[in-house]
């Protein structure tokens, strides 16, 4: 196995169409555990750290732009994203312990492709893009799009996410990010929720996006929760019909790390408590009170 | 394959070994530059046994390629102490009697390092949660959380 | 509390004896330098890796092994071809085949082959070219399962011991064991209320967080030195000669820093391996295992399906009780069954009782002691029984306990009568802690459990040198998992009269020192204490005479006083011990004694510990808010490491009660070997855990010392399940108490009172 | 005379006695003793047991002195962890 640290996505673009066995990297937290579980040695490892564009996180006019190799702890540092985006950075600073978030990014969360990735649900409720090098060129597409199924994505041979977009939040916007863990830290989620809600000043919600991990083979959109948001003021009837609607959107397997029926239950229970604190989040940003606190419950 | 040679500052000192490229850092700081107070306890990242400070950020380093380290800067326990002048939290390990077998001590000693660097007065939650990337099986945590928080206490007063 | 919180403070007459110096070993620890399992190098050195089985039970048809010793780097392979027909007792033949398959394989994760090459990657590679043909066999998973009529066999001859008749027919059950006490059916009769239950646990591991790791260094005139990590040198020593047919004295074993063992590195692994490897390559070979390879290879602690009837009257009395107990054995006999069954009801006195024991073979690893082994199973099922009984009888948990707790002269439920013992003491001193009183808050809970242990004895050797400095070097064989070089070192200096600081204890190799069991059954502070006790007192001894000899008085005029000799009349200047150790030479020599024991004396060790919980009812999760533990030590040498002997225990009992277990899958493969899915208690997860030191001396230890280690594993399973009982109104019988498991009983269980 | 307690399991050797009294001074004298009133009691009781004398356990117990009127169990031995 070869190892390979190029400065230029277009490096990196070269290196890769050299041999179709090699594979891009930032942090290595799954692919060494992989390669130590059996998996098979790609043929060279293309790390994506040293590419200046693919590391940071950006301000621009209309929202932000993350390097794809981002530290998620850069991202959880960073008070700014994490005041406007709290759910995306609670998502981003649960994957792993400290140890781990100064090599996990949203690129490897993202392309490594486990139906729990922790940051994703919440890339998919802010509606993120990522920004796809892609032979000469670059296309974008809508992060929900890229994983396919456990391991696999729409990325073809080659192809490495670049940066993500975000646009800003509009006023009176949160959004929060819930997982359930058998312990407090060091776990995969079993379900993870992430709720965005944006509300007018009579509290009634205006938009509503709701995602789930680990329920199904990717992220889940809950369509009818949603529906059931929009145009309402939160109270328990609209919680429990949140709820309901997450917990029949789940196709969720029986595995080592939950049942069916728990996970089923588990997300409803989730939705409704993501949903709850975004609204909150939603409020407190209108008059400008920091954010709750959201995470592992 | 032909064997890489990476530079690096390790514990203050420039330092250069040979690794092959899919050798873990781990491996190369135990087997080839002789560092073996940096300790595998899973080679997963799920344990901090392997704890480092990479470029100042704590890493385990079983989860980083050995050609990564080409130009980095790495703090190991061993860096921990002026001379045989023992950092305050290796004090109060030894003070607190924070360990029992000691294989995870150089792990929690750097990550703790790594903590109070960002936050010089964590509370008892903070500690708990920020060390959580390291696991101990003998002491039930409790005395090393009161070792940190001790410790803690006491560089924040050297500092005033 | 005790001494406990005051470090200043010391016990009435003594001036080292429960004091909390830094323990001698800690500068290395905390710096670096300490050297582990892995952690040696040396010249020529081979990295070795173990082939192992893929299935859960198979018949090997062949091994061939020559294209993977026709890589470049390979220099050595060794399978069960290498090794003697096992010999010995059918303990020893088990041992020799689980540290190498023959015939059979039976788990996944057993020994088939093992390779020693230029480098990992190169011996890794190799496995992947040892061809193996199997003939998979179906197996058996559980105790249900192995026991069912018509179950596939693990051992095809294998006759229950302890049956009368013994029976005809061979099984996957390999003994029985019982103890009964009275009439059982009077004691139902005289019962008020009556619970019935069945109880089980799943495989759970030791957990040390360093893997199992030897160098072999095996020279051609058919001698090796083995560098490694356990819990008893001697004892890799003895068990590595009878895989390889050796006579253990051609064997050094030098012992490593030890990461770890709970009672899972008290036998051999790689050893035998290592040295094989060695001595066919004709070189060095170091062994280290993958985190994989412990959960999958090594011996967890026995999963158990324990059923039990148990009676009492309204006066508060327990009339009778029934246990009905399976415990996994693993691969071969020898679970913790026989220690279960003796535990099960050690706490408590009651007049009529039975309980049935088997040893039962699955197609998982070979179990092996984990921290008081085969008590913490057993006791999740009577303390939650009990904890049951007192809530329909209306009485507090506590005094229910008080009133049917043991005490000295009473008969254990194992035959004997109990000696000193300080169960109600530590009983009394939860009931009067304020955490049994605090205010609890919302879906919190409470329970209490308490749990007994033996604690050992066994056979310890130490030699005490006095240095020609006026330092004492204590030389042991017994590894330090947990700061027993500072209780040595303590007892020394109490006893010579020196400073703690002019005392340095030495864990010396199995050529160097006298034979020592291993570091388990809570002995070492008891055991190889007391044999450096003995060896001071003889020194002791010899440094009277050196003065009297110096004084031209006779011996029995000097006493040895503060660390110096002085005449009983004070007509001579007091002689220090460095001033004797100084002119040793005129008075007959170097100073040095030493002292070997089978140890007399052993004191058991009770636990009563109180937990708070708070239950998510929604998800089902369960947090630990508050812990309190109270346990009788005899007396805290160290107070800071009994602290955290009380303190280990307490949390991996927790790991064991919520989290913690061994997932197979239909084809009998561990599906969780990593510590991301084995889940033990991060920090985060846990409270601090408030340890009340209860002293009640051991009158048979020169210092009242009982065995801590142990204990406090046994009573968290039960108290963690207690407090959850409390906090959902739902009894659990089954762990861990993950929260799909308690979502469950919240959903469908039934509620109680 | 020591008064020797049977566990359960050793009953079937003893038709059913569960204590009886010897003459034994030490612990290899009481397993002779006992042998040769139930014929195979010493091999069974050879490996793998401990003796309790006055309810202190000691492994590997032969040749240790049983005081007069003591109370002698024969225990599994035990490992610890």
């Amino acid at each position: 196995m070869r190892y390979f640290a190029p400065t230029t996505v277009e490096e990196a673009v070269g290196l890769l169409a050299e041999a179709p066995g090699r594979k891009v990297f930032a942090g290595a937290t799954d692919v060494i555990p992989q390669m130590r579980a059996g998996r098979p040695e790609p043929d060279g490892l293309v790390d994506l750290k040293h590419i200046d564009r693919l590391v940071g996180v950006r301000k621009t006019a209309t929202g932000w732009v993350i390097g794809a190799a981002t530290p998620t702890s850069q991202l959880t540092g960073n008070a700014e994203l994490s005041a406007e985006f709290p759910g995306l950075c609670e998502g981003a600073g649960l994957i792993g312990s400290d140890q781990v978030q100064n090599r996990s990014s949203l690129g490897g969360n993202l392309c490594n492709a486990s139906p729990a990735a922790d940051s994703v649900p919440a890339m998919v409720v802010n509606a993120m893009r990522a920004v796809i090098a892609s032979g000469g060129g670059t296309r974008t597409v809508a992060v929900q799009d890229v994983p396919t199924g456990p391991g696999r994505t729409t990325l073809a041979p080659g192809e490495f996410v670049i940066e993500f977009e975000l646009d800003s939040a509009p006023a009176n916007t949160g959004d929060a990010y819930l997982r359930l863990i058998p312990r407090t830290e060091m776990d995969i989620a079993v379900v993870g929720a992430a709720a965005r809600i944006t509300l007018d000043a009579s509290g009634t919600v205006t938009a509503a996006a709701l995602a789930l991990g680990a329920v199904a083979p990717t992220v889940v959109r809950v369509a009818d929760a949603e529906s059931a948001l929009v145009g309402k003021a939160i109270d328990d009837d609209v919680l429990a019909a949140v709820a309901a609607a997450a917990s029949a959107a789940c196709n969720p397997i029986d595995d080592k790390r939950g049942t069916i029926t728990y996970r089923r239950h588990v997300a409803g229970v989730l939705a409704k408590r993501a949903v709850t604190i975004a609204a909150e989040r939603a409020r407190n940003r209108a008059s400008g009170t920091p954010s709750t606190n959201g995470g592992s419950h | 394959m032909a064997r890489r040679l990476i530079n690096c500052v390790v514990n203050g000192d420039e330092t250069d070994f040979l690794c092959e490229d899919g050798d873990s850092l781990l491996d190369s700081l135990r087997n080839e530059v002789g560092l073996t107070g940096v300790k595998e306890g899973c080679g997963t990242g799920d344990c901090g046994a392997c704890s480092v400070l990479l470029n100042g950020r704590v890493t385990c380093s079983c989860l980083v390629f050995s050609p990564e380290a080409d130009g980095a800067t790495i703090t190991t326990v061993e860096g921990l102490a002026d001379g045989d002048h023992l950092h305050p939290l290796q004090e109060c390990f030894l003070e607190g009697a924070a360990l029992q077998c000691g294989i995870c001590t150089p792990g929690f000693l750097v990550a703790a390092k790594a903590l109070l660097d960002a936050n010089p007065n964590p509370t008892e939650s903070e500690v708990r949660y920020g060390l959580a990337g390291n696991l101990c099986r003998c002491t039930g945590y409790d005395k090393i959380v009161r070792a940190v928080l001790e410790a803690a206490a006491q560089m924040r007063e050297a500092n005033v | 509390m005790t001494i406990a919180d005051d470090p200043a403070t010391t016990l009435p007459g003594y001036k080292w004896v429960g004091t909390r110096p830094i323990r001698p070993d800690g500068f290395d620890k905390v710096t670096g330098r300490a050297r582990f399992g892995a952690d040696l190098t040396l010249a020529g050195m081979l990295e070795g890796a173990v082939l192992r089985s893929p299935h859960a039970h198979a018949r090997i048809v062949s091994i061939d092994t020559t294209k993977a010793l026709a890589l470049p780097g390979v220099k050595a392979i060794v399978t069960g071809a290498d090794f003697p027909e096992p010999a010995g007792n059918p303990t020893d033949q088990d041992m020799c085949r689980n540290a190498m398959a023959r015939e059979k394989v039976l788990y996944e994760g057993h020994v088939v082959a093992a390779v020693a090459a230029t480098s990992k990657r190169i011996a890794r590679k190799a496995l992947d070219a040892i061809e193996v043909q199997y003939e998979v066999l179906p197996h058996v998973m559980t105790v249900d399962e192995a026991m069912a009529p018509g179950a596939v066999l693990l051992h095809d001859g294998m006759i229950t011991k302890g049956m009368d008749p013994a029976p005809t027919e061979p099984s996957n059950v390999a003994s029985r064991v019982v103890y009964q006490r009275g009439e059982l059916d009077k004691g139902f009769a005289d019962a008020d209320v009556i619970v019935e239950r069945t109880f089980t646990t799943k495989p759970v591991h030791q957990g040390y967080i360093e893997p199992h790791a030897a160098v072999a260094d095996t020279t051609p005139d058919g001698r090796s030195t083995v560098w490694c990590s356990s819990q008893g040198h001697f004892a890799m020593r003895a068990y590595s000669a009878k895989v390889l047919g050796w006579d253990p004295s051609r064997l050094k074993v030098i012992p490593a820093e030890i990461g770890g063992g709970f009672g899972g590195k008290t036998t051999i692994y790689l050893e035998p391996l290592a040295v094989r490897l060695s001595q066919k390559a004709g070189r060095p070979v170091r062994m280290v295992m993958d985190r994989d390879e412990v959960f999958m290879a090594t011996g967890p602690a026995s999963a158990s399906k324990v059923t039990i009837k148990m009676g009492a009257n309204k006066a508060g009395e327990i009339t009778a009780a029934e246990l009905w107990m399976a415990y996994e054995a693993g691969a071969y006999p020898g679970s913790a069954i026989g220690a279960g069954s003796m535990t099960a009801l050690a706490p408590y006195n009651i007049p009529h009782f039975i309980i049935e024991g088997f040893d039962v073979v699955v197609n998982k690893p070979r179990v092996y002691s984990y921290r008081a082994p085969g008590a913490p199973q057993s006791a999740f099922a009577v303390e939650s029984v009990v904890d049951e009984l007192a809530h329909k009888l209306g009485i507090d948990p506590i005094d229910f306990r008080l009133q049917n707790a043991v005490e000295e002269g009473m008969q254990a439920p194992y035959g004997p009568k109990y000696q000193k013992i300080g169960f109600k003491e530590t009983l009394e001193a939860i009931k009067h802690h304020p955490h049994y009183s605090a205010p609890l808050g919302p879906n919190q809970g409470r329970g209490v459990a308490a749990g007994f242990w033996f604690n050992a004895g066994m056979n310890s050797s130490a030699v005490v040198h006095i240095n020609e400095d006026g330092n004492a070097t204590v030389v042991t064989g017994s590894p330090d998992i947990g700061g027993s070089r500072a209780s040595m070192a303590l007892m020394a200096a109490e006893e010579l009269g020196i400073d703690y600081n002019r005392v340095r204890p030495v864990v010396a190799d199995t050529e160097q020192v006298g034979f020592n069991d291993v570091t388990g059954g809570s002995r070492v502070t008891l055991a190889t204490g007391a044999a450096v006790v003995d060896a001071c007192r003889k020194v002791i001894a010899d440094l009277r005479a050196r003065a009297a000899k110096t004084w031209d008085v006779p011996v029995e005029q000097v006493e040895w006083v503060d660390g110096q000799a002085q005449h009983v009349d004070g007509s001579q200047p007091p002689l220090s011990l460095a001033a004797i150790a100084k002119g040793w030479a005129r008075t007959g020599g170097p100073i040095s004694a030493a002292a070997t024991l089978n140890a007399r004396g052993v004191g058991a060790g009770f636990s009563t510990q109180l937990v708070d919980v708070e239950v998510d009812p929604e998800t089902g999760h369960t947090s630990v808010v508050r812990y309190t533990t109270a346990q009788d030590a005899g007396r805290a040498i160290h107070p800071s490491y009994v602290e955290g002997q009380l303190q280990g225990g307490v949390v991996q009992g927790i790991g064991w009660a919520l989290n913690e277990e061994y997932i197979y899958n239909a084809d009998g493969k561990m599906d969780n070997p990593s510590f991301l899915d084995y889940r033990i208690p991060v920090a985060s997860d846990l409270p601090m855990i408030d340890a009340v030191i209860v002293e009640v001396p051991n009158p048979g230890h020169p210092y009242g010392v009982r065995g801590v280690g142990e204990v406090g594993i046994v009573p968290p399973l039960a108290a963690v399940a207690n407090a959850v009982a409390a906090a959902t109104h739902r009894r659990f019988t089954d762990l861990p108490l993950s929260p799909p498991r308690v979502l469950d009983g919240i959903l469908n269980g039934t509620e109680e009172s | 005379m020591v008064r020797v307690f049977f566990s359960a399991g050793l009953r079937n050797l003893t038709g059913g006695a569960a204590n009886i009294e010897v003459e034994a001074g030490t612990v290899k004298r009481l397993l002779a003793e006992l042998d040769a009133r139930y014929p195979g009691m010493a091999e069974r009781l050879s490996e793998g047991t401990a003796v309790a004398i006055n309810g202190e356990i000691i492994n590997d117990a032969l040749y240790e002195p049983i005081p007069d009127g003591a109370e002698v169990h024969f225990l599994e031995a035990l490992k610890g962890g």
